[in-house]
Protein backbone atom coordinates (compact mmCIF):
# COMPACT_ATOMS: atom_id res chain seq x y z
CA UNK A 1 0.00 0.00 0.00
CA UNK A 2 2.96 2.30 0.26
CA UNK A 3 5.30 3.52 -2.14
CA UNK A 4 8.41 2.79 -2.85
CA UNK A 5 10.56 3.32 -6.05
CA UNK A 6 13.95 3.38 -7.20
CA UNK A 7 14.10 4.82 -10.50
CA UNK A 8 16.53 6.97 -13.00
CA UNK A 9 13.12 9.16 -14.61
CA UNK A 10 12.62 12.54 -12.70
CA UNK A 11 9.86 12.72 -10.58
CA UNK A 12 6.34 15.04 -9.23
CA UNK A 13 5.75 16.39 -6.60
CA UNK A 14 2.13 17.41 -7.77
CA UNK A 15 1.56 13.91 -9.10
CA UNK A 16 2.81 12.25 -5.94
CA UNK A 17 1.05 14.54 -3.91
CA UNK A 18 -1.73 13.61 -5.62
CA UNK A 19 -1.70 9.83 -5.58
CA UNK A 20 -0.95 10.57 -1.62
CA UNK A 21 -3.91 12.19 -0.93
CA UNK A 22 -6.37 9.62 -2.78
CA UNK A 23 -4.73 6.69 -0.88
CA UNK A 24 -4.65 8.40 2.13
CA UNK A 25 -8.70 9.04 2.54
CA UNK A 26 -11.13 11.02 4.08
CA UNK A 27 -9.07 11.40 7.68
CA UNK A 28 -6.15 12.75 6.37
CA UNK A 29 -5.32 15.94 8.01
CA UNK A 30 -1.81 16.48 7.33
CA UNK A 31 0.43 15.68 4.55
CA UNK A 32 4.53 16.53 5.04
CA UNK A 33 6.40 16.34 2.06
CA UNK A 34 10.35 16.67 1.40
CA UNK A 35 12.18 16.71 -2.04
CA UNK A 36 16.39 16.80 -1.92
CA UNK A 37 17.92 18.45 -4.52
CA UNK A 38 21.66 18.37 -6.00
CA UNK A 39 23.29 21.43 -4.59
CA UNK A 40 25.29 23.40 -7.07
CA UNK A 41 27.86 24.12 -4.46
CA UNK A 42 29.63 22.39 -1.71
CA UNK A 43 31.44 24.37 0.71
CA UNK A 44 34.12 26.39 -1.98
CA UNK A 45 33.45 23.72 -4.75
CA UNK A 46 31.19 23.69 -7.59
CA UNK A 47 29.24 20.98 -7.96
CA UNK A 48 28.07 19.78 -11.52
CA UNK A 49 26.68 16.21 -10.40
CA UNK A 50 26.01 13.44 -8.65
CA UNK A 51 26.37 9.81 -9.60
CA UNK A 52 23.74 7.84 -7.94
CA UNK A 53 24.67 4.35 -7.69
CA UNK A 54 21.99 1.62 -5.89
CA UNK A 55 21.61 -2.79 -4.83
CA UNK A 56 18.84 -3.60 -6.94
CA UNK A 57 16.45 -5.58 -4.52
CA UNK A 58 18.75 -4.57 -1.39
CA UNK A 59 18.29 -0.98 -1.82
CA UNK A 60 13.78 -1.19 -1.86
CA UNK A 61 14.47 -3.61 1.09
CA UNK A 62 16.40 -1.09 3.13
CA UNK A 63 13.78 1.70 2.28
CA UNK A 64 11.20 -0.32 2.99
CA UNK A 65 12.69 -1.33 6.60
CA UNK A 66 13.05 2.55 7.41
CA UNK A 67 9.08 2.76 6.28
CA UNK A 68 8.31 -0.15 8.42
CA UNK A 69 9.34 1.33 11.48
CA UNK A 70 8.00 4.26 10.68
CA UNK A 71 4.92 3.18 10.64
CA UNK A 72 5.99 1.40 14.29
CA UNK A 73 6.50 4.82 15.79
CA UNK A 74 3.79 6.77 14.43
CA UNK A 75 0.30 6.52 13.30
CA UNK A 76 0.21 6.79 9.37
CA UNK A 77 -1.88 6.57 6.58
CA UNK A 78 0.24 6.81 3.51
CA UNK A 79 3.67 7.37 2.67
CA UNK A 80 5.51 7.32 -0.67
CA UNK A 81 9.11 7.55 -1.18
CA UNK A 82 11.20 7.90 -4.50
CA UNK A 83 15.01 8.15 -5.36
CA UNK A 84 16.66 8.67 -8.27
CA UNK A 85 19.77 6.73 -9.23
CA UNK A 86 21.93 7.91 -12.06
CA UNK A 87 24.02 10.70 -13.40
CA UNK A 88 21.73 14.03 -11.81
CA UNK A 89 23.17 17.17 -13.22
CA UNK A 90 23.09 20.48 -10.30
CA UNK A 91 19.53 21.48 -9.51
CA UNK A 92 18.11 17.96 -10.19
CA UNK A 93 15.74 16.38 -7.88
CA UNK A 94 17.30 13.06 -5.80
CA UNK A 95 14.57 11.78 -3.22
CA UNK A 96 10.96 12.10 -2.30
CA UNK A 97 9.03 11.60 0.72
CA UNK A 98 5.56 12.03 1.20
CA UNK A 99 3.79 11.23 4.34
CA UNK A 100 0.24 11.19 5.07
CA UNK A 101 -1.27 11.62 8.49
CA UNK A 102 -4.59 12.27 10.63
CA UNK A 103 -2.44 14.78 12.74
CA UNK A 104 0.71 16.97 11.85
CA UNK A 105 3.00 15.59 14.42
CA UNK A 106 3.10 12.10 13.06
CA UNK A 107 3.20 13.21 9.61
CA UNK A 108 6.44 15.97 10.35
CA UNK A 109 8.07 13.29 12.41
CA UNK A 110 7.84 10.47 9.75
CA UNK A 111 9.07 12.48 7.20
CA UNK A 112 12.04 13.59 8.49
CA UNK A 113 12.77 10.36 10.39
CA UNK A 114 12.60 8.52 7.29
CA UNK A 115 15.17 11.15 5.62
CA UNK A 116 17.31 10.74 8.12
CA UNK A 117 17.24 7.34 7.62
CA UNK A 118 17.41 7.44 3.98
CA UNK A 119 21.07 9.12 5.11
CA UNK A 120 22.91 7.01 6.87
CA UNK A 121 20.05 3.07 6.20
CA UNK A 122 19.41 3.22 2.70
CA UNK A 123 21.69 1.28 0.15
CA UNK A 124 23.07 3.72 -2.11
CA UNK A 125 26.51 5.10 -3.15
CA UNK A 126 26.71 8.71 -4.21
CA UNK A 127 29.85 10.10 -6.06
CA UNK A 128 29.82 13.80 -5.93
CA UNK A 129 30.86 15.14 -9.85
CA UNK A 130 32.85 18.57 -8.62
CA UNK A 131 35.12 21.07 -9.88
CA UNK A 132 38.20 19.71 -8.00
CA UNK A 133 38.10 16.14 -8.51
CA UNK A 134 34.99 13.52 -7.88
CA UNK A 135 34.52 12.20 -4.85
CA UNK A 136 32.35 9.29 -3.15
CA UNK A 137 30.21 10.84 -0.60
CA UNK A 138 30.08 9.27 2.92
CA UNK A 139 27.45 9.92 5.77
CA UNK A 140 28.52 13.09 7.86
CA UNK A 141 29.07 12.85 11.62
CA UNK A 142 25.98 15.52 11.79
CA UNK A 143 23.92 12.54 9.93
CA UNK A 144 24.78 9.75 12.61
CA UNK A 145 24.19 12.19 15.08
CA UNK A 146 20.54 13.16 13.22
CA UNK A 147 19.84 9.12 12.99
CA UNK A 148 20.94 8.74 16.42
CA UNK A 149 18.94 11.45 17.79
CA UNK A 150 15.71 9.39 16.90
CA UNK A 151 16.42 7.52 20.48
CA UNK A 152 16.58 3.57 19.99
CA UNK A 153 18.04 3.24 16.25
CA UNK A 154 16.31 0.81 13.82
CA UNK A 155 17.37 -2.82 14.31
CA UNK A 156 17.39 -3.46 10.04
CA UNK A 157 20.17 -1.12 10.49
CA UNK A 158 23.05 -1.75 8.24
CA UNK A 159 25.77 -0.08 10.16
CA UNK B 1 30.94 -24.70 -6.35
CA UNK B 2 30.00 -21.23 -8.50
CA UNK B 3 29.29 -17.91 -6.32
CA UNK B 4 28.49 -14.69 -7.71
CA UNK B 5 30.65 -12.18 -6.32
CA UNK B 6 29.51 -7.88 -6.53
CA UNK B 7 31.12 -5.18 -6.17
CA UNK B 8 29.33 -1.65 -5.61
CA UNK B 9 30.20 1.91 -6.16
CA UNK B 10 34.25 3.01 -4.76
CA UNK B 11 35.41 -0.97 -5.04
CA UNK B 12 33.71 -1.34 -8.22
CA UNK B 13 36.15 1.67 -9.73
CA UNK B 14 38.95 0.55 -8.02
CA UNK B 15 38.75 -3.16 -9.03
CA UNK B 16 37.16 -2.28 -12.39
CA UNK B 17 34.58 -4.87 -12.15
CA UNK B 18 31.72 -5.13 -10.95
CA UNK B 19 30.75 -8.72 -10.74
CA UNK B 20 32.62 -11.82 -10.96
CA UNK B 21 32.00 -15.39 -10.86
CA UNK B 22 33.88 -17.52 -8.08
CA UNK B 23 34.94 -21.25 -6.69
CA UNK B 24 35.18 -21.34 -3.84
CA UNK B 25 34.90 -24.82 -1.29
CA UNK B 26 31.78 -26.56 -0.17
CA UNK B 27 30.34 -24.95 2.86
CA UNK B 28 32.76 -22.02 2.56
CA UNK B 29 32.85 -19.26 5.13
CA UNK B 30 34.26 -15.94 5.88
CA UNK B 31 38.01 -16.77 5.06
CA UNK B 32 37.50 -19.45 2.65
CA UNK B 33 35.97 -17.03 0.65
CA UNK B 34 38.69 -14.25 1.17
CA UNK B 35 41.08 -17.09 0.15
CA UNK B 36 39.20 -17.67 -3.29
CA UNK B 37 38.88 -14.22 -3.60
CA UNK B 38 42.75 -13.94 -3.02
CA UNK B 39 43.68 -16.49 -5.38
CA UNK B 40 41.51 -15.11 -8.36
CA UNK B 41 41.92 -11.05 -7.75
CA UNK B 42 45.31 -11.25 -6.01
CA UNK B 43 46.21 -9.53 -2.39
CA UNK B 44 46.23 -6.26 -3.38
CA UNK B 45 43.40 -6.41 -4.78
CA UNK B 46 41.88 -8.23 -1.61
CA UNK B 47 43.12 -6.18 0.77
CA UNK B 48 40.12 -3.17 0.77
CA UNK B 49 37.59 -5.91 0.61
CA UNK B 50 38.69 -6.23 4.44
CA UNK B 51 38.45 -2.95 5.50
CA UNK B 52 36.53 -2.19 8.76
CA UNK B 53 33.95 0.05 6.79
CA UNK B 54 33.26 -2.31 4.17
CA UNK B 55 30.18 -4.37 4.45
CA UNK B 56 29.18 -8.00 3.39
CA UNK B 57 26.18 -9.06 2.31
CA UNK B 58 25.15 -12.25 1.36
CA UNK B 59 21.99 -12.49 -0.78
CA UNK B 60 21.55 -8.94 -0.07
CA UNK B 61 21.28 -9.75 4.22
CA UNK B 62 24.19 -8.21 5.84
CA UNK B 63 26.73 -10.20 7.61
CA UNK B 64 28.53 -9.22 10.64
CA UNK B 65 29.93 -12.69 11.55
CA UNK B 66 30.42 -15.95 10.32
CA UNK B 67 28.41 -17.27 7.47
CA UNK B 68 28.32 -20.62 5.26
CA UNK B 69 28.07 -19.99 1.71
CA UNK B 70 25.54 -22.32 -0.79
CA UNK B 71 25.76 -22.72 -4.91
CA UNK B 72 24.77 -19.88 -6.15
CA UNK B 73 25.12 -17.42 -3.32
CA UNK B 74 24.91 -13.23 -4.07
CA UNK B 75 27.82 -11.80 -1.88
CA UNK B 76 28.10 -8.15 -2.09
CA UNK B 77 30.81 -5.91 -1.09
CA UNK B 78 29.25 -2.78 0.39
CA UNK B 79 31.52 0.65 0.36
CA UNK B 80 29.71 3.05 3.02
CA UNK B 81 26.27 3.96 2.34
CA UNK B 82 24.89 7.02 1.78
CA UNK B 83 21.10 7.49 0.73
CA UNK B 84 18.49 10.99 0.51
CA UNK C 1 10.47 37.91 -0.96
CA UNK C 2 8.88 35.64 0.78
CA UNK C 3 5.38 34.72 -0.48
CA UNK C 4 2.77 34.95 2.32
CA UNK C 5 -1.02 35.00 1.29
CA UNK C 6 -4.53 34.71 2.91
CA UNK C 7 -7.00 33.61 0.25
CA UNK C 8 -10.16 32.35 -0.28
CA UNK C 9 -8.88 30.08 -3.35
CA UNK C 10 -7.64 26.80 -3.43
CA UNK C 11 -4.05 26.41 -3.94
CA UNK C 12 -1.86 24.00 -5.97
CA UNK C 13 1.19 22.54 -4.14
CA UNK C 14 2.40 22.19 -7.90
CA UNK C 15 2.60 25.81 -8.64
CA UNK C 16 3.74 26.48 -5.14
CA UNK C 17 6.63 24.20 -5.55
CA UNK C 18 7.83 25.50 -8.76
CA UNK C 19 7.46 28.88 -7.62
CA UNK C 20 9.91 27.91 -4.49
CA UNK C 21 12.27 26.05 -6.95
CA UNK C 22 12.46 29.34 -9.24
CA UNK C 23 13.05 31.58 -6.18
CA UNK C 24 15.31 29.24 -3.92
CA UNK C 25 18.13 29.29 -6.76
CA UNK C 26 21.24 26.77 -7.33
CA UNK C 27 22.70 26.21 -3.70
CA UNK C 28 18.95 24.58 -2.54
CA UNK C 29 19.39 21.45 -1.36
CA UNK C 30 16.23 21.22 0.59
CA UNK C 31 12.37 22.02 -0.09
CA UNK C 32 10.14 20.55 2.99
CA UNK C 33 6.74 21.07 2.33
CA UNK C 34 3.34 21.05 4.49
CA UNK C 35 -0.31 20.82 3.67
CA UNK C 36 -3.02 20.80 6.57
CA UNK C 37 -6.31 19.16 5.26
CA UNK C 38 -10.06 19.55 6.67
CA UNK C 39 -10.73 15.84 8.15
CA UNK C 40 -13.86 14.49 7.55
CA UNK C 41 -13.84 12.85 10.96
CA UNK C 42 -13.15 14.37 14.75
CA UNK C 43 -13.65 11.97 17.74
CA UNK C 44 -16.99 10.19 17.00
CA UNK C 45 -18.57 13.33 14.77
CA UNK C 46 -18.92 13.51 11.19
CA UNK C 47 -17.27 17.31 9.84
CA UNK C 48 -18.86 18.87 6.98
CA UNK C 49 -16.70 21.57 6.64
CA UNK C 50 -15.01 24.39 7.97
CA UNK C 51 -15.73 28.27 8.35
CA UNK C 52 -12.63 30.52 8.82
CA UNK C 53 -12.22 33.71 9.25
CA UNK C 54 -9.56 36.47 9.07
CA UNK C 55 -8.93 39.77 9.88
CA UNK C 56 -7.63 41.40 7.18
CA UNK C 57 -4.23 43.35 7.58
CA UNK C 58 -3.76 42.21 10.95
CA UNK C 59 -3.96 38.24 9.73
CA UNK C 60 -0.93 38.67 7.26
CA UNK C 61 1.05 40.90 9.87
CA UNK C 62 0.84 37.74 11.98
CA UNK C 63 1.99 35.70 9.86
CA UNK C 64 5.12 37.34 8.61
CA UNK C 65 5.97 37.59 11.81
CA UNK C 66 6.12 33.88 12.11
CA UNK C 67 7.94 33.60 9.08
CA UNK C 68 10.72 36.44 10.11
CA UNK C 69 11.07 34.48 13.89
CA UNK C 70 11.76 31.10 11.22
CA UNK C 71 14.24 33.36 9.58
CA UNK C 72 15.62 34.61 12.27
CA UNK C 73 16.46 31.15 13.78
CA UNK C 74 17.72 29.11 10.76
CA UNK C 75 19.04 29.51 7.36
CA UNK C 76 16.52 29.96 4.95
CA UNK C 77 16.23 30.31 0.84
CA UNK C 78 12.61 30.84 0.74
CA UNK C 79 9.33 30.85 2.54
CA UNK C 80 5.29 30.53 0.97
CA UNK C 81 2.98 30.75 3.33
CA UNK C 82 -0.55 30.27 1.51
CA UNK C 83 -3.92 30.02 4.07
CA UNK C 84 -7.43 29.75 3.12
CA UNK C 85 -10.25 31.73 4.05
CA UNK C 86 -13.83 30.75 3.80
CA UNK C 87 -16.12 27.46 4.28
CA UNK C 88 -13.68 24.53 3.30
CA UNK C 89 -16.01 21.29 3.21
CA UNK C 90 -14.40 17.95 4.16
CA UNK C 91 -11.07 17.31 2.47
CA UNK C 92 -10.37 20.64 1.32
CA UNK C 93 -6.98 22.02 1.51
CA UNK C 94 -6.45 25.03 4.50
CA UNK C 95 -3.01 26.10 4.52
CA UNK C 96 0.47 25.27 2.96
CA UNK C 97 4.03 25.77 3.59
CA UNK C 98 6.86 25.49 1.39
CA UNK C 99 10.36 25.78 2.91
CA UNK C 100 13.68 25.91 0.96
CA UNK C 101 17.24 25.89 2.12
CA UNK C 102 20.72 24.57 1.69
CA UNK C 103 20.17 21.57 4.00
CA UNK C 104 17.62 19.51 5.01
CA UNK C 105 17.44 20.00 9.25
CA UNK C 106 17.00 23.47 8.58
CA UNK C 107 14.17 23.13 5.86
CA UNK C 108 12.23 20.72 8.01
CA UNK C 109 12.51 22.83 11.65
CA UNK C 110 11.21 25.52 9.96
CA UNK C 111 8.41 24.28 8.12
CA UNK C 112 7.15 22.58 11.70
CA UNK C 113 7.94 25.69 13.42
CA UNK C 114 5.58 27.74 11.22
CA UNK C 115 3.26 25.32 11.36
CA UNK C 116 2.87 25.27 14.96
CA UNK C 117 3.08 28.72 15.03
CA UNK C 118 0.23 29.12 13.04
CA UNK C 119 -1.90 27.24 14.95
CA UNK C 120 -1.44 29.06 17.95
CA UNK C 121 -0.15 32.35 16.97
CA UNK C 122 -2.08 33.34 13.20
CA UNK C 123 -5.65 35.59 13.66
CA UNK C 124 -8.02 33.32 12.35
CA UNK C 125 -10.69 31.63 13.66
CA UNK C 126 -12.02 28.33 12.44
CA UNK C 127 -15.45 27.07 13.68
CA UNK C 128 -15.89 23.19 12.59
CA UNK C 129 -19.35 22.73 10.74
CA UNK C 130 -20.47 19.44 13.10
CA UNK C 131 -23.04 16.34 12.63
CA UNK C 132 -23.25 17.37 16.27
CA UNK C 133 -23.71 21.17 15.95
CA UNK C 134 -21.07 24.03 14.70
CA UNK C 135 -18.52 24.78 17.33
CA UNK C 136 -15.65 27.41 17.13
CA UNK C 137 -12.14 25.43 17.23
CA UNK C 138 -9.32 26.99 20.21
CA UNK C 139 -5.78 25.80 20.35
CA UNK C 140 -5.10 22.81 22.47
CA UNK C 141 -3.18 22.37 25.36
CA UNK C 142 -1.25 20.45 22.88
CA UNK C 143 -0.60 22.65 20.34
CA UNK C 144 0.43 25.34 22.80
CA UNK C 145 2.64 22.64 24.47
CA UNK C 146 3.92 22.12 20.57
CA UNK C 147 4.73 25.96 20.04
CA UNK C 148 6.41 26.26 23.63
CA UNK C 149 8.77 23.72 22.97
CA UNK C 150 10.18 25.76 20.18
CA UNK C 151 12.27 27.17 23.24
CA UNK C 152 11.73 30.98 23.91
CA UNK C 153 8.34 31.80 22.28
CA UNK C 154 8.59 34.47 19.86
CA UNK C 155 8.51 38.22 20.67
CA UNK C 156 5.16 38.12 18.59
CA UNK C 157 3.14 35.79 20.28
CA UNK C 158 -0.61 37.72 21.12
CA UNK C 159 -1.25 35.60 23.66
CA UNK D 1 -14.83 61.72 18.59
CA UNK D 2 -15.13 58.80 16.52
CA UNK D 3 -13.82 55.41 16.28
CA UNK D 4 -14.53 51.64 14.15
CA UNK D 5 -14.73 48.71 16.31
CA UNK D 6 -14.78 45.39 15.08
CA UNK D 7 -16.33 41.99 16.15
CA UNK D 8 -14.29 38.66 14.87
CA UNK D 9 -16.15 35.34 15.03
CA UNK D 10 -18.08 34.40 17.97
CA UNK D 11 -18.11 37.61 19.08
CA UNK D 12 -19.62 38.63 15.45
CA UNK D 13 -22.11 35.82 15.90
CA UNK D 14 -23.34 36.69 19.54
CA UNK D 15 -23.35 40.47 18.84
CA UNK D 16 -25.33 40.04 15.56
CA UNK D 17 -22.62 42.58 14.39
CA UNK D 18 -19.53 42.88 12.62
CA UNK D 19 -18.39 46.17 12.90
CA UNK D 20 -19.95 49.68 14.69
CA UNK D 21 -19.07 53.38 14.89
CA UNK D 22 -18.42 54.34 17.93
CA UNK D 23 -18.68 57.71 19.94
CA UNK D 24 -15.67 57.90 22.63
CA UNK D 25 -14.48 60.98 24.73
CA UNK D 26 -10.90 62.70 23.67
CA UNK D 27 -8.21 60.70 24.83
CA UNK D 28 -10.33 57.42 25.51
CA UNK D 29 -8.98 54.44 27.20
CA UNK D 30 -9.79 51.08 27.96
CA UNK D 31 -12.34 52.14 30.79
CA UNK D 32 -13.94 54.74 28.66
CA UNK D 33 -13.98 52.38 25.63
CA UNK D 34 -16.11 49.99 27.52
CA UNK D 35 -18.39 52.98 28.68
CA UNK D 36 -18.99 53.74 25.65
CA UNK D 37 -19.29 50.53 24.11
CA UNK D 38 -22.41 49.89 27.49
CA UNK D 39 -24.14 52.82 26.20
CA UNK D 40 -24.15 51.80 22.61
CA UNK D 41 -24.90 47.69 22.88
CA UNK D 42 -25.81 47.71 26.66
CA UNK D 43 -24.64 46.00 29.29
CA UNK D 44 -25.36 42.09 28.65
CA UNK D 45 -23.12 42.68 24.87
CA UNK D 46 -20.08 44.35 26.54
CA UNK D 47 -19.68 41.83 29.70
CA UNK D 48 -18.81 39.02 27.00
CA UNK D 49 -16.11 41.43 25.58
CA UNK D 50 -14.18 41.84 28.84
CA UNK D 51 -13.56 37.94 29.42
CA UNK D 52 -10.04 37.36 30.04
CA UNK D 53 -9.51 35.39 26.57
CA UNK D 54 -10.77 37.99 24.56
CA UNK D 55 -7.72 40.48 22.86
CA UNK D 56 -8.20 44.06 22.06
CA UNK D 57 -6.49 45.02 19.19
CA UNK D 58 -5.92 49.02 18.22
CA UNK D 59 -5.06 49.48 14.97
CA UNK D 60 -4.01 46.14 14.45
CA UNK D 61 -1.96 45.61 17.39
CA UNK D 62 -2.67 43.36 19.95
CA UNK D 63 -2.76 46.00 23.57
CA UNK D 64 -2.83 44.24 27.19
CA UNK D 65 -2.50 46.87 28.88
CA UNK D 66 -4.06 50.55 29.16
CA UNK D 67 -4.04 52.58 25.56
CA UNK D 68 -5.24 55.65 24.79
CA UNK D 69 -7.52 56.29 21.26
CA UNK D 70 -7.01 59.01 18.72
CA UNK D 71 -9.89 59.75 16.03
CA UNK D 72 -10.28 56.95 13.85
CA UNK D 73 -9.03 54.47 15.43
CA UNK D 74 -9.68 50.37 14.59
CA UNK D 75 -10.22 48.61 17.62
CA UNK D 76 -10.82 44.92 17.44
CA UNK D 77 -12.10 42.38 19.88
CA UNK D 78 -10.72 39.19 19.20
CA UNK D 79 -11.87 35.88 20.84
CA UNK D 80 -9.14 32.87 20.99
CA UNK D 81 -7.39 32.40 17.74
CA UNK D 82 -6.19 29.35 16.06
CA UNK D 83 -4.68 28.79 12.25
CA UNK D 84 -3.26 26.40 10.28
Amino acid sequence: MDEIRVQSDDFSLADEYLACGEVAGPDCGAIAAFVGLVRHTEGDAKVTGLHLEHYPGMTEKSIEKIVEEARNRWSLQHVRVVHRIGVLPARSQIVLVVVASSHRPDAFAACEFIMDFLKTEAVFWKKEMRSDGDIWIKSTTGDYARRDGWESGISSSIE
Amino acid sequence: MKVNVLFFASLKEDLGVSEIELDVSELAGRSALFDSLTIELGSDCVAPLLAENISIAVNRNIEKGEFVLKPGDEIAFLPPITGG
